[in-house]
């Protein structure tokens, strides 16, 4: 067999295979058959490209040229043009929004230049479906490094000096973690990969697991070394199928190879590792309450201390990290911790994966060096508020964290910093929003999850978080006085100060920091009875101009509670005590006489 | 007090699904989704028979079906409608095109329509969101949907 | 799939396995290596252009040069077909005509490692197809 | 000894590793209010889920607040457990808690009695600033338990005192998030369900989510029926505990007092279960002796060891969980029942009255016989041996409901034939007393010859499980006692594995025995109460004249006149029962 000449590098991230990647692949594959060109040309389904908003993402190699939005009809073209005719499909290019031009090769596009790829290094670059491509891109030569030239405390030291900490969200030094749970005495123990990734709008520890799913395997055999363990569990979410079976394909893959199993290498070291299912609830991301749902119980949690590191899963110390901090640990074993050391700020070091999503140009998955800033973030590589209108907030942290604003822009991302800002890192998630959302609906929408995720166990977070709910619901219709938003704020602290978990005691975040950052448009809504953004229905009101209405009826057609009257020809009214403030009579309207106040 | 009859070669597939892990209390999650893999759903006497099985107590699966969202008690429409509700589609609209299914639909979410055809549900991120809102019907994905897509949507399975 | 056995055995596979991706590794970074267009339109494969580019590809392989070997459309030089460019790192582009497999070899072998310049090389000025 | 030293409120302290912040305070004096934590030392009852964060104090350093219950001392801690900001937490969780809980204290069962209701009182609420909607669950009136979930506060010790303590494993935690609660699976109704009736959920339930049906006004209305003759009977633990309800010391006996209450209340004739005890100890001791001689001589088919099968809660509990073994138990009713079967029969006879004109009400320290009284062969013709059975507390209410001055009552002696009892029968009230009741008269009826010694200590005490080896006379008798079904459970697994060394096993489904029984005046979680309330037991037995049942005359009288001897014809169709297998079974469908 020929070598091939040219690999065409398929995106099959969840978000590409919704838009049919497959039958990209499928239609790409018959094309180069019909050419002849499929002993020379190979097709690559990779993991995601993160370039999500474009997807289905398609990239050339060797020449690098970047096709975006394609679809299964575009593959015959791209083949007999690109392949066969070597010209480049203008029409699939990417056209900066900025100067109009196409932009061919995704080094050059603002969305990638920003970005340093640790943890996603292999996406979108590699099949995750054959290990043989992770080993040639020195996939287990980290652990195989550690394995024959170092001792559990020396690789221990080595994760610890580089500086990484916990990227699910807490921010806890990795190094640390792994030194008390080896420290920790026992017959047995446990590594457990976190992959229970329950924020709304993230998605980085699902990209990782579907595009290079070996590298968290490694990362977890040599966690294991380092701390004595010889089994490995991910708790994965079920609701991930495709990153579920390419972690399969991986653990089977490896165990053929000998890379995991019994005496790895020749060292006599022995390490598996099983998936287990979680099952849709949001609180199992925390550590004991994961422990538990893998224990086959509730997945509530337990007070800390004992932390899982004495004792964790079946009673045995258990060091416990998320999906995307294990993809950080074999670069940083086989480059070394300075390198990743001088990566970041002073405090929190090497890069973090984003999920930016909302009103941005550009939705994907992003892996940034910390100390970047979110001016950076949303501006450079998110390319900016969607449809020219002006930014308003960021939210980061999913439900635990808050939303931050233009004064925040240009402070370097870092767990201290974000923290700081009354916010925090969380897992990565981070949402847009534009002149149009209400901060008082989103802090409300955050409290609607945090309710529904709320075990139950402890009573602030089941009682507190309805009761904060509730006020806000409040706020929304008009209903609240300045007064509330007192005991609003109290009733935040406490949940914060007494709740169990960690689910618990950063629920009220979103609160707080848009009762900080926002506090006018709280004011708006209670003392002035108005929403800003124009979001809360209840403070809406529909009005007819009875100087532009010409009496054509229309809007009383379409209205579905006949709040609408006026004979033929004459100004109509709206009686707002029916109006339900739906907008069709407003859409419906031709001659701009019905507004909203 | 047994209201559905189950057959008995899936109770057999069911022990089976048991047995494949040992039987184990401790997998009672691994079992639970193997079973509803197997019925499509949850059925009391299908924790019944997992409860003995396992040797743990009815109300204890029962505690663990109800806290865990992906476990269901009510039998799956012929075609799951599920909307995600995460941020990217919530801030792009979601909520609107769930309102106009319920409408259309005249179910809540959680329940299956009268003729069995459609359920509805809702999900947190099922990560497509650059497409957002997302909307799942069975193993299909749509993108972009809005509130006027979901007519056209449901007439396909017409 | 036999086991890999020691770390040794494995940094074998690697080294063995790398010439897979490294297509996609150096294309990453095509500015430090040695850049080779070849003429692939239908007459540049009449001519023989598709064996001229697996040669490439074999020789620079065997050879341990980094490079990348891509195709491109007809260049217009129809006359001279095979026809391939090639651009050494910090280097102006050269085209070279009439490229056989020993043509081919002799290129690598003078031009690419010797610094040499070689017969056939299609001197006039042209716009290659980006 | 590995030791810590910490200060709380600027006191120090210095206690063992392990201690819990509360345990720390609690040993200088400084009590953190607690709610849902609650641990009976001794009875393997351990809750504390740190759900309720009642229990939060300040520890410097740490971000939040830590709760007291769960967090344990470390070196050097500094502790404060009621700067503002730890009392402004408690009050609003507090608040929290009581938002979502129906104001309904007026008329709730529980007033007085709730956990909720003082602690709101010592926390001073007044006002709730954060009001919203309540969750709402099904109501479901089982014969002995009512569950009315909206009370629920998710403490959580009905779900430990379930599964944890009785290995029931009926109830738990269920939904998540504002809707959880604590129910049966699928919300089934008790009575579907495989629920024993022992009431240990009600006995430590902080609020009335969990209560007994009560039945104190229909006891009423039989009363005044002129139709009617009205018979109680009472229960042996009932005296060493009612007195508690009346404001009196734990452990007083108050058998005189409760006899005048009841005559004041109206009921014709006050009997005592105790006689129906002596009577059960005939039965089960010949059965005992019966089962022990045929296996002495040989004959493979006795079933050893025999358990005892006065206790309902247990009967239901081997009934769903070890189908397979109910031919082990005595088939000796309760003496509830036996009472019941006897007072319907016997003494309808003496009184010439047809058994339809006779109530008979029963006085139990327990909620299960509220469900025993129900099954239906005791019944004849629909007709219940035993027509109601209300629990000590619902006693002390009738009592006060009467206006009835308890603690100045001049006692006064049980009715007779039915009212005569030894101290062998008053002793069925702790654990260990069946036993201990049964080894008197099996003795001298095995050796025929006269016990010196009655009391037998070897078999008393407060572990969960207990063994002792009583020598008959040159034949060593082995003795197993369990109290607490989680203990029962372990006994029962033994003898299922051929492991079982007893010749006879009591067991008592509440921890303690019947002192400890669901119906008993709330303990609050004082463990203390249930031994003072053991201790009198013992002391009411030492001062009977009597002390083992086959001396009672009025027994020997029984079973001269109507019974005929143990084990006889009318014996077994009077005071002997059969069990059921209620393993719940899955309807197949065959293809």
């Amino acid at each position: 067999m020929g070598k091939y000449k040219s690999h065409i590098l398929v995106c099959a991230g969840t978000g590409c295979r919704a838009s049919d990647c497959e039958g990209i692949v499928s239609n790409l594959e018959s094309a180069l058959e019909e050419n002849n060109l499929n002993e020379d040309v190979q097709v690559v389904r990779t993991g995601c490209f993160g370039f999500c908003e474009k997807g289905p993402v398609v990239k050339m190699v060797p020449d690098n040229t970047f096709y975006v939005e394609v679809t299964p009809d575009d593959a015959g073209e791209l083949v007999l043009e690109h392949l066969v005719k070597g010209r480049k499909v203008e029409r699939l290019l990417y056209i900066d929004p900025d100067t109009k031009e196409r932009i061919s090769d995704s080094k050059h596009m603002g969305f990638y230049k920003k970005q340093y790829r640790i943890a996603l290094r292999n996406c979108g670059f590699i099949d995750p479906e054959n290990i043989d491509e992770y080993i040639a891109r020195d996939g287990y030569a980290a652990m195989g490094k550690i394995l024959e030239s170092m001792t559990p405390e020396e690789a221990t030291a080595i994760i610890k000096e580089s500086g990484l900490r916990g990227r699910g969200g807490g921010g806890f030094p990795t190094g640390l973690k792994w030194e008390f749970t080896r420290k920790a005495q026992a017959d047995k123990k446990y590594v457990v990969c976190n992959a229970d990734e329950g924020d709304p709008g993230a998605f980085m520890d699902r990209s990782i697991l579907e595009g290079d799913p070996h590298s968290v395997l490694e990362a977890m055999a040599i966690c294991g070394f380092c701390i004595g363990a010889d089994t490995g569990l991910i708790y994965i979410r079920a609701e991930y199928p495709l990153a579920i079976n390419r972690l399969k394909t991986a653990i089977n893959q490896a165990r053929e190879y000998g890379l995991i199993g019994k005496d790895i290498l020749g060292t006599g070291f022995n390490f598996d590792v099983e998936i287990r299912l979680g099952a849709g609830a949001f609180v199992c991301g925390e550590e004991t309450a994961l422990i538990h749902s893998m224990e086959g119980l509730r997945g509530e949690p337990t007070v800390k201390p004992p932390f899982p590191a004495e004792k964790g899963y079946n009673g045995k110390p258990t060091n416990v990290n998320n999906v995307e901090t294990f993809a950080n640990i074999p670069p940083i074993i086989l480059k070394g911790s300075k390198w990743f050391s001088e990566i970041g700020t002073e405090k929190s070091k090497g890069t973090k994966v984003f999920a930016l999503a909302g009103k941005v140009n550009n939705v994907g998955l992003i892996e940034v060096p910390m100390g970047i800033t979110l001016r950076e973030v949303i501006f450079d590589i998110g390319g900016g508020i969607k449809g020219g209108k002006k930014f308003k907030a960021v939210q980061t942290g999913g439900p635990s964290g808050g939303c931050l604003t233009e004064k925040h822009l240009d402070i370097p991302i870092d767990y201290e910093n974000l923290l700081q800002c009354g916010s925090m890192m969380g897992s990565g998630g981070m949402i847009v929003m534009d002149e149009d959302d209400c901060m008082v609906s989103v802090a409300k929408f955050y409290l609607d999850f945090t309710v529904e995720e709320s075990c139950g166990k402890c009573a602030p977070c089941r009682i507190g978080n309805k009761r904060l709910y509730e006020m806000l619901d409040k706020i929304s219709l008009g209903k609240s006085s300045e007064e509330d938003l007192g005991m609003l704020r109290n009733l935040a602290n406490v949940i914060k100060d007494t709740s169990l978990c960690g689910l618990g005691q950063t629920s009220p975040n979103p609160v707080l920091s848009t009762m900080d950052n926002f506090h006018e448009e709280y004011l708006a809504h209670v003392a002035d009875g108005k929403c800003p953004a124009g979001q809360c229905k209840a403070l809406m009101h529909y009005i007819i101009d009875s100087h532009l209405c010409v009496g054509c009826t229309l809007c009383n057609r379409v209205c579905p509670v006949d709040a609408i009257s006026g004979e033929k020809k004459t100004p109509h009214v709206i009686d707002s005590s029916i109006c339900i403030k739906c907008g069709a009579c407003l859409e419906k309207c031709k001659f701009g006489a019905i507004s909203v106040q | 007090m047994a209201s559905v009859k189950l057959p008995e070669s899936k109770i057999q597939e069911l022990k089976e699904v048991c047995q494949k892990y040992d039987n184990k209390g401790s997998e009672l999650i691994n079992v639970l989704h193997g079973a509803q893999e197997l019925f499509g759903y949850l059925p009391a006497e299908v924790q019944e028979i997992i409860a003995d099985e396992l040797n743990v107590s009815v109300a204890h699966v029962y505690g663990v079906v109800t806290f865990y969202s992906f476990f269901s008690m009510l039998p799956k429409g012929r075609n799951p409608i599920s909307i995600c509700m995460g941020t990217a589609c919530y801030v792009r609209g979601a909520e609107k095109v769930l309102d106009e299914f319920k409408r259309i639909l005249n179910v809540k979410v959680g329940e299956t329509t009268g003729d069995g055809k459609f359920s509805l549900s809702c999900l947190r991120c099922v990560g497509a969101c650059g497409l957002a809102p997302v909307v799942t019907i069975g193993e299909r994905v749509y993108g972009r949907v809005s509130a006027d897509d979901v007519k056209k949507i449901l007439s396909e399975y017409a | 799939m036999a086991k890999v056995k020691t770390l040794a055995d494995l940094r074998k596979m690697k080294d063995e396995l790398r010439s897979k991706i490294s297509l996609r590794e150096n294309s990453d970074n095509p500015e430090s290596m040695v850049q080779i267009k070849v003429s692939m339109a239908t007459c540049g494969i009449a001519s023989g252009a598709k064996e001229v580019m697996n040669h490439l590809i074999n020789e620079l392989d065997s050879e341990n040069i980094p490079s990348v070997v891509t195709q491109t459309g007809c260049m217009g030089y129809c006359y001279a077909e095979p026809t391939i460019e090639v651009i050494k790192p910090g280097e102006q582009p050269l085209v070279f005509g009439d490229v056989t497999l020993k043509k081919a070899s002799e290129i690598i072998e003078k031009y690419i490692k010797g610094g040499e310049l070689v017969d056939g090389i299609i001197p006039d000025s042209y716009e290659t197809i980006e | 000894m590995d030791i810590v030293k910490l200060t709380i409120d600027d006191k120090p302290v210095v206690v063992e590793r392990g201690t819990t912040l509360l345990e720390a305070a609690k040993s200088i004096g400084i009590n953190i209010p607690t709610l849902c934590y609650m641990k009976l030392e001794d009875l393997n009852f351990e809750n504390k889920p740190g759900g309720c964060r009642v229990c939060v104090v300040e520890v410097e350093g740490r971000r939040n607040l830590a709760p007291a219950c769960k967090t344990e001392c470390s070196e050097g801690m500094v502790v404060h457990s009621h700067t503002v900001r730890v009392i402004n937490a408690r009050r609003t969780v507090m608040e929290l808690i009581l938002s979502d809980h129906p104001a309904e204290c007026l008329t709730c069962a529980k007033s007085g009695n709730c956990d909720l209701q003082s602690m709101a009182q010592k926390l001073g609420i007044r006002e709730l600033h954060y009001k919203g909607e309540q969750s709402r669950y099904k109501g479901d009136k089982s014969p002995a338990i009512i569950r009315e979930m909206d009370k629920c506060i998710m403490c959580r010790r009905c779900e430990t005192a379930c599964n944890d303590v009785q290995t029931v494993g009926v109830l738990s935690a269920i939904n998540r998030g504002f809707e959880s609660v604590v129910a049966p699976a699928f919300e089934m109704d008790l009575d579907k369900s495989s629920c024993t009736y022992c009431g240990q959920c009600v006995a430590v339930c902080p609020t009335a989510a969990l209560t007994e049906r009560d039945s104190t006004w229909k006891v009423v209305e039989a009363i005044v029926n002129p139709q009617k003759t009205v018979i109680v009977q009472t229960a042996p633990a009932v005296r060493a505990a009612l007195g508690e309800a009346f404001g009196m010391e734990p452990g007083t006996l108050v058998t005189g007092k409760m006899v005048a209450a009841l005559k004041k209340l109206g009921f014709d004739y006050v009997f005592d279960t105790d006689f129906a005890a002596d009577l059960t100890i005939m039965e089960e001791g010949a059965e005992i002796l019966d089962r022990l001689s045929r296996h002495l001589n040989g004959d493979k088919e006795v079933k050893l060891p025999i358990l005892t099968s006065c206790c309902p809660g247990w009967v239901k509990f081997f009934e769903h969980h070890f189908p397979e073994m109910i031919d082990i138990p005595s088939t000796a009713k309760s003496p509830q029942q036996m009472f019941g079967a006897i007072a319907k029969s016997y003494f309808a006879q003496q009184l010439k009255k047809k058994r339809e004109d006779l109530v008979v009400v029963s006085v139990m320290p327990c909620l299960a016989k509220k469900y025993e009284c129900t099954r239906e062969e005791f019944q004849v013709n629909g007709d219940p041996d035993v027509n109601l059975s209300i629990s000590t507390r619902e006693l002390a209410n009738l009592i006060r409901n009467a206006n009835l001055d308890f603690g100045k009552l001049t006692d006064e002696d049980f009715d007779n034939p039915l009212g005569e009892s030894t101290g062998a029968s008053v002793i069925f009230g702790t654990t260990g007393g069946v036993i201990e009741a049964a080894v008197r008269s099996a003795y001298e009826m095995f050796t025929e010859k006269k016990l010196e010694k009655v009391d037998f200590m070897e078999l008393r005490g407060m572990d969960g499980i207990r063994k002792a080896s009583v020598d008959f006379d040159g034949l060593p008798i082995n003795i197993g006692i369990a109290h607490g079904l989680g203990n029962a459970r372990k006994l029962l697994e033994d003898i299922k594995a051929g492991k079982s060394e007893f010749h006879a096993i009591e067991i008592m489904a509440c921890p303690g025995g019947c002192i400890g029984g669901g119906g008993q005046p709330y303990h609050h979680g004082d463990v203390e109460i249930l031994k003072k309330r053991q201790k009198a037991i013992y002391a009411e037995d030492a001062g009977k004249p009597i002390r083992k049942s086959h001396e009672n005359p009025y027994i020997q009288k029984l079973y001269k006149e109507f019974l005929g001897k143990p084990l006889s014809d009318k014996s077994h169709e009077l005071l002997h029962t059969h069990y059921f297998d209620r393993k719940s079974k899955i309807e197949i469908n065959q293809e």
